[in-house]
Formats: structure tokens, sequence, C-alpha cells
């Protein structure tokens, strides 16, 4: 949910409305604000589950240290998307485990 | 080395203390580089959207967002550089490892200020890794600097100001909050904080704890229990809360992670949060020419983190060369500040405390 | 404190191994470990049983005997030492390591190791992720790999249920003469009785053995690594760099070498770990006792590894450190009785082999200190075989 | 109260009563709960849990906070990509 | 003091905490040295003028205004939506417990503001030591 208006901020200022892609679903999100902030702004709350237990996690500390809230972002697993800003057209999923990576070669 | 950089004082954080550090030092003469591997730099200010204590010097009264802008714009005026989205990634001697625009590479300096602040403590209980659950930082982090409420019925685990603070601002952003819960048989905080959010009708359950959280794939559900003399849950006090947002205030750690891996001595000092560098009376480390500020040399608030800031920027000055011309009387007047924060009943623990640091660093000296 | 048959002083991947296999012989054993198991080198290293890299001769032959132990291992301690037999490969980037490095497999194969040189493509056909330039390798199915940590806590906990005492925060102070033997040990301000005592103590024998006369030419060398995030299984074998070859066996050929990476040492030796994360190493450098890692060394590592497996790069890097190897003049650890002394044992100076060579070491020493022979000739692993202290006149030995 | 479900370690997901296991093993630094359990030594590297671990060392083991050394700390401060740590091509 | 507003401190701890000083213009509040002492307040030189209200960072200082049976009381205002005045609202006390429904005489920002709001509600007098505050709308 967004805080649109606030007794000392103010209102929501204005910013340019980027399009993100979660798990194939279209989210709009604020150009520049972090993925986490996006996703939880659009209600989702559970951005992976564990590798070990499939249990399922969402952001913890908000700023890129506890690695809770990691997604895979662009086909690149373990991105903090707490510290990570939102790009056009960019595609996230959810993390299961370690993640799918990418074919080496 | 490939993309090697060098200036004469290096400031790592740009919160309150480094950003205090580096005016400091840029006053003096000295070329400043801030590294911050934030967005923007201000460090924890940037969230904080209450008025702060203090006094004049510490921009008392005003809010911490704007203290930010204040500093960020003194520093941009004086000519400090303000390398923001750069992580210091290790300390090398007197070299800093950074990571900028998706390339390593190393900052060289004559003197470094650390001022990376603090971090927040977890707590362990049943239900704990649930989505909902988080510090209660990072939930201000959201409701302050995105603008983004994660959750509309929360919980606050934790009576210090912080978790006092936290609720308030919840409340600022249009969430409920059902109740503060706090093990100690008292309200940490200060009497003030507590008060403002009584009046806004949010209990306090002191002498409490969180027995478990629950709920499918995210949280739901808090119950928490009344706690006896020793600290165990009494039977049949339990409560349980439907929420989905449980945020932790159960304290600070200093980030000292860069002081460790330059070598520095520590100590152990429970009211500054942990193991804190030792530091002279200018909060140099016991590695000459690295200087500690904020809450890594101890976890105190904005207020003194400034005027830390401010000796250690001066001392990191002369170190490399740049003695102010008044550098005795500003330190003096500095440290005349810092012990007026430290006195009364909140700030006498924390003022023996760092005393005892610095104690510590002089018998270091002296056996040197 | 009770008199032991053995004391073992050091509680690395050696000290653990000779203690375990003491204990199994039956012998009261008490292992002396100044602040931790595992703390110094044997938690800064590879996990990789390896042969190939092993000089065609005593080395492989040792190497060969352990890597048979290694294969029961687990069992046998009842812990999990993350042991797979993954088999090798040692990287070749430029034909013109070619020549060079069929000789090194030719004479391995005389010793009976499995070992092949595999073409740019069937190389790439067993690994697709090694770059397109690679020339070839050699390949073994005999490399296996384990888990450091999980060896010396394996050997460890094992000794100890068969009755050895395991003492940590314990460091050696003394060692107290009784004519030709070792009278007892202090340790821990006790003096304890000992009817023979081994040191295990790697990096740090020489200046255990200084004071008694004996200089061992064992130096700290440093090797930094780097350790990734983890990551669902993405190559298979352990590798190795033909580069890791020359680093190892000719320092004197990368001293001099302007290239930084030379100067370093770095030689690839890279391993995706049970738990996903890739090891990747390493450096190889005399500074003296410095365990920190460098942005050179790291920079210069990450280059080296990106080239050979460039999607490494996507990578998250979680943490460098960095290990002191014990490092001798012939590559070539010291397994045998000091000179001058009845019961003195030396067991050190595996540089990157401890892991690798752990099992047979503790073996033989075990058979060596109980019985007075060893099932393997030690001669060539002999301590005075570099010119050793004036009271011992011991004998000099050119070495390969 | 049985709390040993509960998840010290949230990027290994280890739990409080592998810690005491370890513990009782006879690990009595956070260095060596490292070894025996991988608690600290996933993505964030320790960076929440330290502190969690080193409490229920002092619980366990009857130290003092102040004679628990929290460890070694390496370089990077925060995950960092390879292809950054190569640096400018030389 | 009877018919105009004074401020009421309750600020009881001694936290390191100026700012309510350096606001009044009238020098009517007193912390000096060292910055931990708790405020005092000069009520005859208190013009009421809400400077220090605004500016008191733990929102700790109100207005109390007493007439005849009634009272008007001033606190610091954070939250939205605003009320407007001639809105009837419930007052609450320290607690946050309500004290009963009462009228909004004034809602106003003063220079030391920055956001914080000054809503003035009309109580009776007996309540005046009692209301700090209303329920959020």
């Amino acid at each position: 949910m967004r805080v649109e208006e606030h007794p000392i901020l103010g209102p929501l200022p204005k910013t340019e409305t980027v399009w993100i892609e979660v798990d194939g679903k279209k989210i709009p999100a604020r150009a520049g604000e972090p993925i986490a902030a996006a996703l939880l702004a659009a209600g989702i709350r559970v951005f992976r589950t564990t590798h070990r237990r499939g249990e399922p996690r969402g952001p913890f500390c908000a700023v890129g240290r506890c690695t809770d809230c990691v997604m895979t972002v662009d086909g690149v697993p373990n991105v903090r998307t707490c510290v990570t800003p939102v790009r056009e057209g960019m595609k996230i999923e959810t993390q299961r485990g370690l993640g799918r990576w990418p074919e080496l070669k | 080395m490939a993309g090697a950089e060098v200036t004469e004082v290096a400031v790592v954080g740009g919160g309150p203390a480094g950003l205090s550090a580096a005016l400091a030092a840029r006053q003096a003469g000295a070329k400043v580089i801030v590294v911050d591997e934030n967005a923007a730099p201000g460090g924890q200010l940037r969230k904080q959207i209450h008025k702060f204590f203090g006094s004049k010097e510490h921009h008392a009264g005003r809010r911490g967002f704007r203290i930010a802008e204040e500093l960020v714009a003194a520093c941009r005026e004086q000519g400090v550089e303000l390398w923001t989205d750069t992580l210091a990634y290790g300390i090398f001697d007197h070299t800093l490892g950074i990571v900028r625009g998706g390339t390593a590479s190393t900052l060289a300096a004559r003197s470094i200020v650390l001022a990376t602040g603090a971090s927040e403590n977890a707590l362990a209980f049943p239900g704990c890794t649930l989505p909902g659950v988080m510090g209660a930082g990072a939930a201000q982090t959201f409701i302050n600097l995105h603008r983004v409420l994660p959750g509309r019925r929360a919980l606050i685990v934790g009576a210090g100001n912080v978790g006092l603070i936290i609720t308030y601002q919840l409340l600022q952003a249009g969430a409920e909050v059902l109740g503060v819960v706090e093990a100690a048989p008292r309200i940490g905080g200060y009497a003030v904080h507590a008060a403002k959010i009584r009046r806004a009708g949010v209990p306090i359950y002191t002498r409490h704890t969180v027995l478990n959280a629950a709920g499918h794939g995210e949280l739901e559900e808090v119950t928490i229990a009344a706690l006896d003399e020793n600290g165990w849950p009494i039977a049949g006090s339990e409560r349980t809360f439907a929420i989905d947002l449980l945020c932790l205030a159960v304290g600070l750690t200093p980030l000292t992670e860069l002081a460790w891996q330059a070598g520095c001595l520590f100590e152990y000092c429970g009211p500054l949060g942990g193991h804190v560098p030792l530091h002279s009376e200018d909060m140099e480390t016991t590695v000459p020419g690295l200087f500690v500020a904020g809450d890594m040399a101890g976890v105190e608030e904005a207020s003194t983190a400034l005027e830390e800031g401010r000796l250690a920027g001066l001392a990191a000055a002369a170190y490399a060369g740049y003695r102010s011309p008044n550098l005795e009387e500003e330190k003096a007047a500095a440290r005349e500040r810092l012990q007026a924060l430290r006195s009364g009943p909140f700030g006498e623990g924390r003022y023996l405390a760092h005393e005892e640091i610095v104690r510590r660093w002089l018998k270091w000296r002296d056996a040197r | 404190m009770k008199a032991p048959d053995v004391v073992v002083v050091g509680g690395g991947v050696i000290g653990t191994a000779v203690t375990y296999y003491l204990a199994k012989q039956g012998a009261d054993v008490l292992l002396l470990e100044r602040s931790e198991l595992g703390g110094e080198t044997s938690s800064a290293c590879d996990g990789f049983v390896i042969l190939q890299s092993k000089s065609p001769g005593v080395h492989l032959a040792l190497a060969l005997a352990s890597a048979e132990l290694y294969r029961n291992l687990a069992a046998e301690l009842d812990w999990d030492i993350e042991y797979k037999n993954c088999g090798g490969l040692i990287v070749i980037e430029r034909e013109e390591e070619m020549p060079a490095m069929r000789t090194f497999m030719s004479k391995q194969q005389a010793i009976g190791l499995d070992v092949r040189l595999l073409s740019g493509e069937e190389v790439r056909r067993l690994e697709p992720a090694l770059a397109p330039y690679i020339a070839g390798a050699t390949y073994s199915p005999q490399d296996s790999q384990v888990n450091p940590l999980q060896v010396v806590l394996g050997f460890a906990q094992a000794a100890a249920r068969l009755g050895a005492r395991v003492c940590q925060g314990m460091p050696l102070q003394t060692l107290r003469r009784t004519g030709a033997r070792v009278g007892a040990v202090v340790a821990g301000g006790e003096e304890i009785p000992a009817g023979a005592v081994v040191l295990c103590t790697g990096v740090f024998t020489p200046e255990i053995l200084a004071p008694l006369g004996v200089d061992l030419p064992i130096r700290p060398r440093r090797g930094q690594l780097v350790v990734t995030e983890p990551a669902p299984p993405m190559v298979r074998h352990i590798f190795l760099c033909a580069r890791y070859i020359a680093a190892k066996y000719h320092p004197e050929l990368l001293a001099a070498a302007e290239d930084e990476a030379l100067r370093l040492g770095v030689g690839l030796a890279l391993e995706q770990t049970e738990s996903g994360g890739f090891l990747i190493g390493s450096t190889r450098e005399f500074v003296g006792w410095d365990k920190r890692t460098t942005p050179g060394g790291i920079r210069e590592i990450v280059r080296h590894a990106t080239r050979i497996l460039p999607a490494l790069a996507q990578l998250n890097a979680i943490r460098t450190f960095a290990g002191l190897r014990p490092y001798t003049p012939d590559g070539l650890p010291f397994l045998g009785p000091v000179p001058g002394w009845e019961n003195l044992y030396l067991a050190a100076g595996h540089e990157g082999d401890g892991i690798a060579l752990a099992p047979i070491t503790g073996r033989l020493m075990a058979e060596l200190i109980l019985t007075g022979h060893t099932s393997f000739p030690l001669e060539d692993f002999a301590v005075e075989r570099f010119s050793c202290g004036k009271e011992q006149g011991g004998r000099l030995k050119v070495t390969p | 109260m049985n709390d040993d479900d509960v998840i010290i370690c949230r990027c290994e997901e280890i739990t409080k009563g592998e810690i005491r296991r370890a513990i009782q093993a006879g690990a009595t630094t956070f260095k060596a709960i490292k070894k025996f359990t991988r608690a600290g030594m996933g993505l964030c590297q320790g960076r929440t849990c330290r502190r969690l671990i080193l409490q229920i060392l002092a619980q366990e083991t009857g130290q003092t906070p102040g004679q628990l050394l929290p460890g070694s700390y390496r370089p990077p401060t925060r995950p960092v990509p390879l292809a950054a740590l190569k640096g400018e091509k030389p | 003091m009877e018919g105009r507003p004074v401020a009421v401190i309750e600020c009881p701890e001694e936290i390191p905490c100026n700012p309510c000083e350096t606001a009044c213009p009238q020098g009517a509040i007193q912390i000096g040295n060292p910055i931990t002492r708790r405020p005092r307040l000069d009520a005859a030189r208190c013009t009421g003028c809400g400077l220090c209200v605004a500016a008191c960072p733990g929102l700790a200082i109100f207005l109390v205004k007493e007439e005849a049976d009634t009272a008007e009381v001033t606190f610091p205002y954070e939250f939205l939506p605003l009320p407007q005045v001639g809105d009837v609202v419930t007052a609450v006390g320290r607690e946050g417990q309500p004290l009963g429904a009462a009228r909004v005489v004034a809602v106003r920002q003063v220079r030391t503001s920055d956001g914080t709001w000054l809503v003035t509600l009309a109580v009776p007098r007996a309540l005046s030591s009692e209301v700090r505050g209303m329920r959020r709308l």
C-alpha cells in the first residue's frame, strides 16, 4: 500500500511510472525505487522460498545486509531487491531455493 | 593499479558522523572523499521524520531528513566529494577496496574515517522468518523513504526509542499499531516518546515477550505472553493478535567490520551495543591514521554522532597534514558538547563507557 | 594429567589424522591444539584430493595411497566429510604448455595414475562452461574432493570416540628434554610426561624446532581464495590450471615475471563445494605471516578464473580469505623422526597437499611411532634431507 | 520452552538446536560453530545471525559476551559480483 | 493566568534537548547547562504563542487556557486527516483514553511547525489537566 498522503512528508511526489514484470505479471513502480518497495506496494510479500526447507521469505533488513529479500532479476538469482532500483521492463521472479542459473557456457 | 584513486581523507559512510567528519576535514583544508553504499547520502537521517533532540549545534528541533539535506548541501558547498552507490568492500592498510559503477578499484588515503553506523539486532522465535516480520528500521525505510506501508496492522517488539518512534511513524503513515511488547519491566526509551504513542492509544506491554509468529506463507498472527520475575512466560497470559507486520526494535550493534579487517583493537562494551574499536579522545583507533565516529564507535544518537564526526574529521585532517588554525579550541568545544550530551540518567552510562574505551586506548598507547 | 603414549601437537588436518590413526591402533593419545581445531591452514584451503598435481615419484605414490584411504573414510569416521569422487581437470590455456603437461602426465601414468590428455573440444564436452580458447586439459577420474573442515572434525570426533583426548586452547610451551628424549611437554601450565611427541604444526614448526637447534626450511606461503554465493551444480569436476603446476614447482620462474598475476603466483584451483559455493584460488606468495587478502590478489584470482570459466562472472563473491601454506623447497612434507631425538617426530610441510595427504600421513606416522617401521618408505620425506642443525650432522640430499 | 526448531541463521537455515548440539560437541567459539553447522557461512556471511549465535554461546557455555570474540570479518562487506572484482581492463 | 493560554511542559526526564528554550521569544523557558537539565517555565512571561509547542521534539508541551468553567487545550498534532475548526472530536487523555466529545476551536501552524499542527479543543475546565490530545480521525 502506498502512503499517498503524509502529515510530515506531504503528498506522494509525482514520479515517472515504470512497469516491471513479477512472475509474468506487470506491476507499476515508481522510477528509482527499489524492487522491494514496488513489490510491497503491490501487495507482494513473499519474495523467495528457501533452499533447504522451502520456507517463504520477504524483506527483513531493507538495507542490503541480510539478503533475505533476494529474487531472480533478469535471470540473475540472489539480487538484493531492497537495494536494487527498478528499471523499465525488468523481469523479476520469485526465487526458489538457490535459483535457476543460466546455463554455463 | 587500474582505476586506483588517491585522496587525503577518505570517509566511509555518509550518515551524520561521516558527513560531519567530512565537513570538518574539508574545512581544515584536506581533500575529502566520502564513500557511501546507498543511492543518496545522509544515512539513517534520511528516514527520520521526527524532530531531533539536542541543541542548536546538533540541528535540534529539525527533522532528521532535513538535517541530512543541510549536511549534504554544506558538504557540496565546501567541495567534499560524495561518492554514492559506492561500496567499501574492504580495507587494506590505508587503502579502501571499493566497488563503484560495477567495477572494483581502490581508494588510497592518508587518513581514513570509518563512520559505518550500526545494524539492527535480530530476534529469534518460532515464526521469526515469516514475511511480515522485519526490523523496525526496515519498516521505517519503507514508509518514510519509499512511501510504502509494509503492513496495515502492526505490533512492535521493543520499547526503546527506536520502537517507540517507529510506532508513532507507522501511525503517521496510516497503519494501525496494536501494541508495543517489551521484555523489560520498564520502558527503555524516553518518556516523551512513550507519551506520544500512549496518547495515540497504543498500549505498551512491559514484561511481555513474543511467543511465536504464525501464518500461512506470511505473517498472520503473533502470540505474546507476560513474563514472570525470572523471565519465563506465565501460562494463561497468552494473547494473540491478528497482524501482518511485526517490527523488531531490539537494539543495534556497531557495524565494525572494516575496523576488524584493519586490525583495530576492540573492547566489548554493553552500553555501547557490543564490541567497539578502542579509540582516543580524537577518535583515532589503534591503527594510526584510522579514525572512527558515530554508532560504529558505540551506539548512541545522531547528535553525538555529529560531534564525534567533527572530532574525527579534525583529527583525520591533522593527520593528513591539515591543521585547522583553531584545532585545539575546536576539539575542546566538541568534547564539551559531547560531555553535555552524555550527561543525565540516559547519557551517563554511555559517558562512562566511552571514558573506559579512551582509557584502554591510552593504556595501549603507553604500552607501545 | 595422565601420561599419554603419544602427544600430538597441532589440531589441523594432519594433527587430527595422526591422532585418529594412533588412537585406532590402540595408543593413548593427547592432542594439544593451541587455539581451535582447524583454525589455521586447514580452514583456509580448498578441499582437493587431487592426484594429478603431484610430482611423479614418491609424492604421487603417497597421494595415491592417501586417496585410497579417503574412499571409505566417511564411513570409517562416521562423519560426512563431503567426499565426492568427482574427477579433476588441469586446464591447459595455451598450446605451448601442452608438451610440458604431456611429459608430466606420462610420468604420472607410469606410476599408475589414470590420467589422460583431452583436446579443447573434448574437455568442453565434459565441462561446457570452459572458455572456447582453452587448448585442452589433463583429466583424471581418480581426483576427488572433500570438505577440509569436516575432515578435521571427522578425524577429531572419531579419535575422541576411540579415547583420544582432544584439548583445544592448549598452546605448547616447552619440550622438556631428558637425554635424547622428550621427557615431557609443558602445555597450559601443566607438565605432561609423554612416550612420544609428534609435531603437526605446519607453518609454525620451524619456530618450535629452532630452540632445539633444528633449522627446518618450512616457509609460510600465502594463498588467497575467493568464495562465491551458493549456486546449483554448475561444474562437475575440480579444476587446476597448468600454470598452477608451474607456480607450485617453479616459483623462481614466476617471481621475476612482469605480469602481476604471475608475480602473485596465481594458479587456478577451483571447485564447487557441497554447499554450492565456488571456492576459487589461489595466489602463492611469500609475504611472511600476513594472512590478509589484497585487492590485487583478489582481482588477479578472479580475472584468471573468469577467463577460464567466463560464466563465473555473474556470481557474487561473498568472502575472501587467505591461508599460510607450509612451503618446503622440494614440495614434499617432512615425515619422520627428528634427528638427534629418540621420540620426537615431525609431520609437517605439506604446503597445498595437507588435505590430500592427511589420511596416509596419519596412518604412516602411527605405524612409525608404534612399530618403528612403515608400510610406505619415508626416506624421501626425511627431516634431515636438507642441511639440518649442527648437532644432528644430517645428510644433505639433492632434490629433483 | 523447547525452542530447538527456531531458525538462527536465516541464510543456511540453521536452528538453535543444531547450534546447541555443536556446542555440546565442543564448539565454543563463533568460528567453531560455523565449521560444525555452516551457520554464518551463507549469503549474508553471518551479518544477521552472528550476534544471536554469540548469545546462545554465552548462555550455553557460561561465557560473558566480552569473553566471546565475534570471529573473523573478511572482505567483501557485501556480495560483489566477480564481474566487478575483475576491475578495469588492465 | 485566567483567560490566557499558558504553556504546560510535561518533560519528566533529563534528556539532552533544548529547542523549547531556543524557540521561546520571551525567554520564558530556561534549561541552561548542562543541556540535560529539565526545562523550567516562567509562566508570568509566557504569552501562549505556541512556538515551543511546535518546536518540542518530544511533543511534550501543551497550552492550557482556563476561563470560567471552560478551558482550551492546545496540543501538537501530526496525523492525517486534520480536524477542521468546528468539528466535534473525541478528546483523549495521556493514556489515549477517551474523555468525551470536544469541539475544535483552532487548527494552526507556527514558525517552528515544519509539519506539526497545533490543534485547540474546547473542554470543560475540570478536564484541562487531563485532555492531551484527540482520537485520530
